[in-house]
């Protein structure tokens, strides 16, 4: 099932695009293997993602930590720490 | 009674302040925060991850509620393009009580700093660049641990 | 910048709201106490002491602005017959950052309970009584203890 | 010379005036002495300084304890315990 990436502020500036679909293979199993694959995909995405202690990611729009498992998920959304407020 | 907007419509600050008195509402505590221009910006955007921002307000709001005895919680954040001196937040807390309204209020603003996903990109004389996310905002925020999960 | 103001007109909150703000403030921080109904309360009568009130208010502010990073702190006192969801009191800090103005508006708050004279009178079913002062407002204001006499 | 006193709240209206002009003896020292010695000037000052405990005090708008000095003060006011806010 393919599965829905949001990038948001410098994480989406560097890859040059707020979403993507993508299907990642059967051995991309936590956020951070997420990372690790897509980060492959092009110099933005490498550049984007190569430091994964700078991101943060929400699971079908759940704050998670890097180590969660994506199993099933929908949305995955990748951003640096949040700045509101 | 909690209320959450996230919209790029300037905050009315004196409308959302009237919607939180009543007869039986004792103090009304509000914070604002404002677009400072002294350290050289001249132009802030804002950005969210929609439906996962309101969401992520809305927890704040409830948990508020929880703690604290209030009457109604409000959280208004704007995003897009804003220039100096136009306010960025507004929490409003009111209860029948002073603390309760005060001590939410804080805690509104603390939670909203870590806890909901907007991003801020300050322009200083054509120059953009991505607020870096402070050390001391987690520090404010760990400070209001949950007492429930 | 202090403001300081005792009147029997009502309070104009966004009046005073739009005061604080400025290019260079960051964070503005309000509270504003109203008239319950809850307890039966059809009536409620402020009386002061003219002059040495206004002084009280004044050292209070000044209090916060040596104690705080402050741009601005007002205090607005309504005096005489008011009736239940109308504003009685609204303090407002106004700071660089935003702890500075939500912990200053606090101690505006409970200082002012126990350090500024007035003296409220209820009125319910047209019977009238005097508040008593409440403990609980020595030992909020205690917990601000100055760290200067 | 003559001493203002005023009063405020439940002690003026037991007292039936805001305000007087008076001019205690000189061994009327300290704000506790002005009260005891105002309590005897009629039955409506009684019952209002009957109990000093109850009481607070400025001299000259400053607020002060009921031991305070009050030579050379020109304004005493007396009033209950405040509830403003």
């Amino acid at each position: 099932m393919p599965l829905t990436i949001l990038y948001f502020a410098w994480v989406r500036e560097r890859i040059g695009q707020a979403e993507e679909s993508v299907t990642p293979p059967t051995d991309v199993v936590s956020v951070a293997d997420l990372i690790g694959w897509l980060a492959g995909r092009s110099a933005g995405h490498a550049e984007a993602l190569a430091e994964p202690e700078r991101l943060r990611a929400a699971v079908d729009q759940n704050f998670v930590a890097l180590d969660a498992v994506i199993t099933g998920a929908r949305e995955i959304a990748i951003f640096p720490p949040v700045t509101g407020g | 009674m909690i209320r959450i907007l996230v919209s790029s419509d300037p905050i009315d600050l004196a409308g959302e302040m009237a919607r939180m008195e009543g007869d039986d509402v004792g103090a009304v505590a509000s914070f604002c925060g404002l677009v400072r221009a002294d350290d050289g910006v001249d132009r802030l955007e804002l950005e969210h991850y929609p439906g996962a921002t309101e969401a992520a307000l809305d927890r704040i709001a409830r948990a508020a509620s929880e703690r604290w005895s209030l009457q109604a919680a409000t959280i208004i954040h704007r995003v897009g393009p804003m220039h100096p001196g136009e306010r960025i937040v507004l929490v409003l807390a009111a209860a029948p009580h002073r603390h309760d309204a005060l001590d939410a209020c804080a805690y509104l603003i603390d939670r909203l700093k870590t806890d909901a996903p907007f991003w801020k990109r300050e322009t200083r004389g054509g120059e953009a660049r991505w607020v870096e996310a402070r050390h001391g905002d987690a520090v404010a925020a760990a400070r209001w641990t949950d007492p429930t999960p």
